[in-house]
Parts: structure tokens; C-alpha cells; sequence
């Protein structure tokens, strides 16, 4: 958190500040919509390596950073990307190789867990995964745990409902609160003091912003504070949750926008046919990422044809009739 | 008329949704079946996913529950935290059922979406609970579509992720969760429910042209045959509606 | 909760339909805003008593049903309403006469109260109140609760942090889940499914909707599900939670309703006058709930001219410059 | 220049405030101080109401913290749950400082808003917590204003609401709250602060004209009175901007 009237900076310039080697980050935005994808890039990019991940179900964003080795561990719900990768890949072949460490949640688990963090409390209790091995089976051993002052000492407990019987409940499984060292997001409007404005679904952006230590913030378009404050109900996340602004047009791209762009499906079809192949994947992102120097550079080398076509209709907040498979 | 085992799976268990239910699917198959539930046998049912868009226009199919199609004409939005609050809370969870897809099922019901191998080194790796463990853990009825392979119907699961009936009858209520579980097993080869006393998966219906014997080479366990029937393929208006209405790109159901 | 898409009908039939002798209520709004005014009295005219009431910090609404005798129990944040009533007469005389049983908890743990029932588990942890009467002090003896299924064995519990230090928290406070029988809310817009739109602050409306067991909505106005869908960011309240709708103009006069009017200063402080008399407060009933047989009879003796003077103004929301001495 | 208690209150606890902090304020003295704090001392503070609205205009004086005058060009709405979490999280809450009024104060700077009498059976009932005991349980640092009586600077409160330093040092952090606790008590004769080591209240200033015997006179319990330095009057720049911005209608301020 910051309180300032002026939090707009570039990418570049955030990454460097706030993010460093082996630092606990989560990242906005769910499988094909809304991840941070341009601070993805520019993470990868920095090469800032052994992130500790933290995510629900954020597709896309969190594929790439695995894929170009930045991730060392991961707490998630959901490594897929929709129809668009039932598996995402490069999350599954480190996993399945062995160079990177993963413990699951379910999905709810996960945003109780920013939530816990949110709300500055230890832990938050639901019934997800009673009697499962999400209860049973943890991917960071008690002994790496003790070691590790960043981690709870346990996974999650199961607990007897403290008030008996008390709202038809008789166990409860607590999940640890998670407070990331920075959240990346991107949303459609902020205003330089980091009010922000996210339309369609928020998702666990909200969340997820409110327990990081430090939040980064992408936003389409930088709107003026007076504009953004006749409509308070719209702006989710308040400013004093912010610490960096920046704005970067189609900021989400390949992911979806709600009420600006859609997903580009011939991205992320060709990102997962790259993918299977270890040298196909780095291919991709030496042409995607490693070889532009910014989001725009990106957007330039897709062209003005595809950015058209996924150009969302204004009713219906998406690209009418896509081609899509 | 000709049909496809994917109609045919999306057909049964859009019948299986009772009108005025709320149900949460997710992608693929299970949003599919919840539109034509919708557009064919319960049209007073509220589709609804775990990003947090309820009862949407869904006018284009939906490639992910996160797409920007879930939330055209919907009644409302909220965070995932309010999604799974729905199918948590006692009083609206009762109305919910699930529809869910996944990698191993057992004879109880219980699904297998994390891992095949060992957990910490796993062969196969899937994408994780998702919201599946959840549902599972809240709703008191689920409708799970499942491919008919001897390695998917297991005898022991490599990872239990989202809970059916456990290890039986009373297993649910003692590791905490609501009473409830799966109802059906949807499959391209015939359809299983689950013992009222023993918990335990049963052949419900064998699609046309389908034998017994092969549905049990097709799995690890053994079930019990006595109760199955043949099954009613899907109508001409239940094609037509699933083909025109639900999916006409024919993204999910495919060429 | 119901699915149906016509979920209208008129106050007098919900309060019989959903409201009975004995039950545990809550009602929306906060102090002089937003309390579904127009239930509140319908709930007095019924006639129906002994509601044991949770709320935050409702204000008018509770201090009315309290004067009208309709409460045995209250479980209760703050008992005042602002600068109306620093704390709300007929409350106070209540308590202090021993006619109302009283137990008090922090605003913030009634809220976590009401989340905790629409999340559907038992307790929610806090670091509210820790070391203080809050905790020590119960309105409800253990023999009393013991005896009454309805109330949780404990008003709360404390706990060491089963995490360790995990979260910078040694102890938290556990407070148990509130499932009210009714929640009576009062909003801007909901159509005829129940989908509900607040506009302005929501307070813990929300909340207080999701835990109950049936939800009765007033609202200014009727909306076609259609028109609403084009803003679903804007329906806070999904259909499926909601019983019933009735349309109310000035549903939460003598309150206000943030974007429609103003709070009566008149009537509020006509009312705080009336309270500290006990005749002068059947008086002031009788005048204004059970001499009338509506809401409506209620504006047309409040008069246009009145009415007129709290109108909102359509930027700012309120009545400007309204006399509120 | 002239000036009445209630203003030299709001002034002093305007300058309490340091400029960049989030003020969190109930209704009356304590919204009058944190918007006399905005526009006079601290330009760039964050007024905000455990109602959920977040740095509003404020062009009118709200006569509650639900008052529609709170909403009017906010930055931020958002629930209370959420209101409460801003001061509950570990990270923004450290920059709150919370605005307080209680009926009792004790030497700890505890507060009582509570009752006068035993619980289940008052002579006088007051309001409750409201958020008052939250804020006081969350936040480093907090501003209350009292009436300078002798029943309300008391030696044990009938009711302790709101945690001050609780019995003393260290006993915040063993009750499991953060550190933290009240910075100032400002009355209409003086203001009071706590001892660093014995977290006990002593005198820290005296208003023009007041004598050290009767604020002694109106307090049940001795504070030490060697540290006290005469208060600085408000000045007349103060004094207008707090007469003709904050309250021209003289609502908080009365005649």
C-alpha cells in the first residue's frame, strides 16, 4: 500500500521495485481472461527467477512464467486455460519432471486463503476437500515448512466445529491466510492515486489485491480520479491498496478483456501446440517475449488485422462470432 | 436419426437436471449439458460457474467458465468467494447440482482430477480440484461424464480429490461434509448410479448397440447389471435443440 | 430462497406468509439510511411479537420495533442512530428495564455473523474485541443457550492461532454464524425475480441477505429483468436468494435512500422526542403505524410539501442544504 | 480570537493527525476532527467510515457514519466487512489512526460505551461498540475524545468496550492484540497521553485558563501533571477554515 496522489510508473520500473528473487507473488485474472499479461512478459523478461506462485485458476499468465522458468513453486487450484488447454502444458511437464514443486487447493480454498490475508487473520474455515487428499497429501513436507518462515507450519487442519452442532456443522478444515510479497493485475480503469475500476468479473482479483504487500496494477486506460469517483460502487479496489499504476493498452492480451477485447484464440492455440515441445516452447517466447523489449512491441508485431478481430463487441462485452477453434 | 455418443451424454444428463435447479457446471461437456438442460428440459434452471456469473444469455458457447460469454445478460455478478458461497450455504446449496468431468472415478463416486502416480513425482498430471473438490464437498447431487476406459474407472484412486460417497455408506457425514453425492455417471457406453444402502456405483442404462460385456471391460471394478435398461436415445428435438440451439459451432460436441 | 420468476406480492401477505411469533429477524439498512421502514411497520401492525433481533447498527427500524414491544432479544452492535439518537431511546429504556434481553458484539463481528450464515459454515475468527467485556460478558447465560437450540452454546470463543504465529496473530476470537429466519431489506430497483440493485453503500445488506432462511425485499422500484441483466455488476443480491418483492415508494421513509431521498429530520427528530415518554411514544405509534393502514397513508399524511423537501438531489444523492436541525 | 471547547477539541485532534494517514471516524467530534485534519493539517489523509466509503467529499457534515453525505464523490465503496478489513489487514492497517468518543475512560485508556451498572441490568445504556472496540482492536494508534467529568475518567469501568492498554504493558499483546493503543484523550479542559514504559495516562496539556486542580477535580483517578505544557490556542487560520469549511451550519460545533 502507498498513499500518494501520482502512483504511475512503467513496467519496467515496477518489476524492478517491487519484485525480486524468490519473492511470493500471485497474479490476477482466470484461465484466458484478464491475466496481467503484459507484466507476465516484462517479468520474464527481468529474469527474476524462483518465484513462489500463488494461484486459483489463472491459466494462461501463470503457463508462461512456469514455462520460461521463473516459477519454482506453485500453490494452486487449477493449472488449466479452459478448451484452450485442458492441462496447461508447461505447468504439467514441470510437474511430471520434477522441477517444480505443487501443492493443491481447491479453488474456494485458495480465495479464502487471499481473503484470510485480506482480512489480516490467520486462517478461514470452509468444508471444501473434507475426507480428500487435498486434506491428506502436501506438497511442501512439515520439515520444509519448519525451515521455511514463509510457509505455515501446517498445509490446512481439520478442526471439530467448536459450537457443537452449531449451523448444521460438525467439522471444519482451516485454510491458511496468504499475503503475498506483490500481486500483479490488470484492470480496464485506475486513476493515477490507484483507484481501480474492473468490469465483467472480478474473479479473486480483488482479493488478491487486498493481501499483497505490494500491488502493481496494469490498466487500460488511466481515467481522471474526479471521473472515476462519480461512480464509487464501480471502483472495487481502492487506491490505498495501490502502489503502481501503469497504463498498457490491451495490457491483458492474449487473455480477454471484458468490454474491450476478446481472447485471442490463434495465440493461445499456437502458444499450446509450441508448448509440447521443449524447443517449439522457447521458440514461442523468444519471439513473444524474450525478443521485444515491450507489450506494445507485442501488440505491433500481431498486427492491427488480429487485434480487429478480437475487438469486443459493445453489447455483449466479447468478440462476436470469433473464429475460435 | 443418427447421434453421436457426446449428444447422447449431453442429452441424458441434461434429463437429469430437474427444472428449477440452480447447477454449476464448468467447461466443455458440463456447461453443454447445463444449456441444454436449460434450452431443452428445465428451462427454469439457473446456470451457473464458479467465476461468479449467474443465470447468463450464454448466446455463444462459453470456452472457459472465466470466458467473457458467462457474463453477457446475466441476473448477476459476484466473486468467486460469493460463487462458492451459493453451494456452501445450507439453504440455496440444497438446490445446486454439479456436473463435473474427470480423470479416474472409483465405485464410490469419488473423482480423480490432481494426478496419476505418486503425488510429489505424479506420471500424468492433471489440471487440480478446480472447483470440483468444492461442489462435491457441498452440493447434496452431482452428475459426473466420464470416458469409458478400464485406466478412468478405478478400483483405487492415485489422488481423491473431489468426494463422492467415500468409503461408503455414513463416510461422508463422519469426515464432515453434507449428506448427498453423485447421482449418475455419464459415459459414451451407458450410464451407473449408486446404491441407496451400499453407496456403491451400479449399471443404470446401456446405450443402444452397447453390451454389457463390453461397458466391463471397460472398467476395473465390477458393478452390478441387474437393474441396468437400455437407454433412450436422445429425441429428434432434443438433437435438434442440443445441435441449433446449444452448440451450433459444434465447439464441445465436435466434427 | 425461491426460483420463480414472479416473486412479487404485496407486504401485509409476506409478513404473514414469513414472518411468526417468536422468530429471529434481521433488517437492513444503517442508523437514519436505508431501514426497510415500510416492513418495519407492517411488522408492527401485525402484531406479531417476541422477535428476537440481530443487527449491526440498524437504528431507526430497530428502535421502532423495540418501542412497539414486538422484541424480547436483541443481539446487537450499536443501539444508536447518529446524531438522531446517540443512543436510541426506546432501546435504552428497554434494556434498562430489563423488558429486552440484550447481548452486545463488535460491528464488525455481526457482520462476520451474518457472512458466516450466507457462507454456510459455523464461525468466523477476528481479532475484534479481544481482552475486553465483549468477550467476557454474556447477554444469553450458557444455562439459557444450553436450552434453546436457536442460540449457539457460546456467544464466542477465543483461540490461540492454530497456525502459530502464522499471519503475525497469536489469538483470534471466534464468533458463531447467525442464520435469521427473515431478512427484510429495503433497495433502489429489483425485478420481478428478485434480483435486488442498492445503490450507494450496502452496509451489511448483503451479507444479512445471503444468511437468512427467507428474504423479503421492498424496493423503490420494479424493474424488468431485462433492463437490469444489462448491469449485472450492479445486482448484488442474486434472484435465487430472494422470497419476495414488494414494491414501496419511500419504502424506507423516515430513512433514507441514497439517489431517491433523504432522511426526515423531521419525523426523526419529532420521534426521538416522542421516545422519551412512554405515552407520547404510543401517541407518536398510534399516529403514524397502527392509525394507518399503509405505507402509502403513511406519505399522503407526511404530505408532498414534506416529501418534496428530502428529495435527492440527482448528483450528489441527498437532499442539499436540507434543514436538519 | 474567541473560540469554544468543542472547536479547540476538533483543532487540537486535527493536529494529531499526520498528513498521509487513513483517518477512521465515527459521527460528530471525531468526523468534524478527521475533516478539520483534511483541510487544514493533513491534505493528503484518507477519511473513512466503517460503512465502506472511502475518502468522500464531505461538502455537507454527515450526521451519522450511514449519512447519504458520506457517499458523495467517494473514492471507493465497498461493504463493511470490507471497511473493517481495511483496518484489520496487517498492512494498511498500520497507517489508521482511529477517532474515538466513549460515557467512561480509565487509566489505560480503555473505553466504555457500553453501560453504567451491571451488564444485564444498567442504570444508564449507551449505544455499544459500533466499530469503536474493532478500530481500537486493529490499529496503532488512536485519538478519543471525552468530557472531562469525574464519572467518566473513572478507576474501573463498569464495562470495558474498546481495549486501550488493557492492564498495562504488555497486556495488548497477551490478550492477542497488535501493539499499538490510544495516542491522545483530548477533553474541553486538556489532553492526556500514555506513558511509553507504564502505558498509564498523564497530563500533556492544559487548555488557556484551566488550572491543573480542576481537571484533577473532574477525574476519579491522579494523572501526573509534570509533563503538562499549556495548549496552543487554535489559530485564526484554523479557526476559519474549521468555522467556514468544515461546519458553517454549526451542526457539530453548536451555537
Amino acid at each position: 500500500m502507498k498513499l500518494s496522489n501520482d502512483k504511475t510508473t512503467n513496467l519496467k520500473d515496477a518489476v524492478n521495485e517491487f519484485l525480486f528473487e524468490g519473492a511470493h507473488i500471485s497474479i490476477g485474472g482466470f484461465t484466458a481472461n484478464r491475466n496481467p499479461m503484459a507484466a507476465v512478459h516484462e517479468i520474464i523478461r527481468s529474469g527474476i527467477k524462483r518465484l513462489h506462485l500463488y494461484v486459483h485458476s489463472n491459466g494462461q499468465g501463470v503457463d508462461e512464467l512456469i514455462g520460461a522458468d521463473c516459477v519454482s513453486a506453485v500453490e494452486i487450484a487449477y493449472g488449466g486455460n479452459g478448451r484452450f488447454a485442458p492441462t496447461c502444458v508447461r505447468f504439467r511437464k514441470a510437474v511430471e519432471q520434477g522441477t517444480l514443486a505443487v501443492e493443491d487447493y481447491t479453488n474456494y480454498q485458495m480465495n479464502l486463503r487471499f481473503l484470510a490475508g485480506a482480512m489480516g487473520i490467520p486462517f478461514l474455515p470452509c468444508h471444501s476437500a473434507l475426507g480428500t487428499d487435498i486434506i491428506n497429501k502436501w506438497g511442501f513436507s512439515k520439515q520444509r515448512r519448519a525451515g521455511d518462515p514463509r510457509l505455515p507450519d501446517e498445509k490446512l487442519r481439520v478442526m471439530d466445529n467448536p459450537f457443537g452442532q452449531w449451523a448444521d456443522s460438525s467439522k471444519v478444515v482451516l485454510v491458511p491466510a496468504v499475503n503475498p510479497d506483490v500481486t500483479f493485475l490488470h484492470v480496464q480503469e485506475a486513476d493515477s492515486q490507484g483507484n481501480c475500476r474492473i468490469m465483467g468479473l472480478c474473479f479473486g482479483d480483488v482479493e488478491q489485491a487486498k493481501a499483497a504487500k505490494r500491488l502493481v496494477v496494469t490498466c487500460e486506460k488511466l481515467v481522471d480520479t474526479n471521473v472515476m469517483r462519480r461512480h464509487p460502487e464501480k471502483n472495487q479496489i481502492p487506491g490505498i491498496y495501490v502502489d503502481a499504476v501503469i497504463q498498457v493498452s490491451y495490457g491483458a492480451y492474449p487473455t480477454a478483456c471484458y468490454g474491450c477485447y476478446d481472447y485471442d484464440p490463434a495465440y493461445l492455440n499456437e502458444y499450446f501446440r509450441d508448448a509440447k515441445e521443449d524447443s517449439e516452447n522457447r521458440n514461442n517466447r523468444q519471439r513473444y517475449v524474450y525478443g521485444l523489449h515491450s507489450h506494445q512491441e507485442l501488440l505491433d508485431l500481431i498486427g492491427e488485422e488480429r487485434l480487429r478481430l478480437i475487438k469486443a463487441d459493445p453489447e455483449t462485452g466479447y468478440a462476436c462470432n470469433l473464429q475460435r477453434v | 436419426m443418427d447421434y453421436t455418443p457426446r449428444e447422447m451424454m449431453a442429452i441424458i444428463a441434461a434429463r437429469e437436471i430437474e427444472d428449477g435447479t440452480i447447477v454449476f457446471c464448468g467447461t466443455g461437456m458440463s456447461m453443454l449439458a447445463a444449456i441444454a438442460a436449460k434450452k431443452i428440459t428445465s428451462p427454469r434452471s439457473v446456470i451457473f460457474f464458479e467465476t461468479g456469473s449467474i443465470d447468463a444469455c450464454l448466446e455463444e458457447i462459453p470456452l472457459a467458465v472465466a470466458d467473457p460469454r458467462v457474463m453477457y445478460g446475466a441476473s448477476s455478478f459476484s466473486s468467486m468467494l460469493d460463487a462458492f458461497a451459493v453451494m456452501q450455504n445450507r439453504i440455496t446449496g440444497r438446490h445446486v447440482v454439479g456436473i463435473l468431468g474427470a480423470g479416474q472415478v472409483d465405485k464410490f463416486g469419488n473423482l480423480n482430477t490432481t494426478c496419476i502416480g505418486a503425488y510429489d513425482r505424479p506420471r500424468t498430471r492433471f489440471p487440480g480440484s478446480g472447483g470440483g473438490s468444492d461442489v462435491s464437498s457441498f452440493v447434496p447431487k452431482s452428475v459426473i461424464f466420464m470416458q469409458q476406459q478400464k485406466r478412468k474407472f478405478v478400483k483405487k484412486l492415485d489422488y481423491l480429490t473431489s468426494p463422492g460417497y467415500l468409503d461408503g455408506p455414513g463416510s461422508r457425514e463422519k469426515a464432515g461434509l453434507p449428506s448427498g453425492g453423485p447421482s449418475m455417471v455419464i459415459t459414451n457406453m451407458g450410464t451407473f448410479r449408486f446404491d441407496e444402502t451400499s453407496k456403491e456405483m451400479y449399471a443404470n442404462s446401456i446405450y443402444p448397440g452397447v453390451e454389457p460385456a463390453q461397458i466391463l471391460d471397460a472398467m476395473e471394478f465390477e458393478v452390478d447389471f441387474s437393474r441396468a435398461r437400455k437407454e433412450n436415445p436422445p429425441t429428434v428435438n432434443e438433437l435438434s435443440v442440443l445441435r441449433e440451439k446449444c452448440d451450433p459451432c459444434r465447439l464441445i460436441l465436435g466434427r
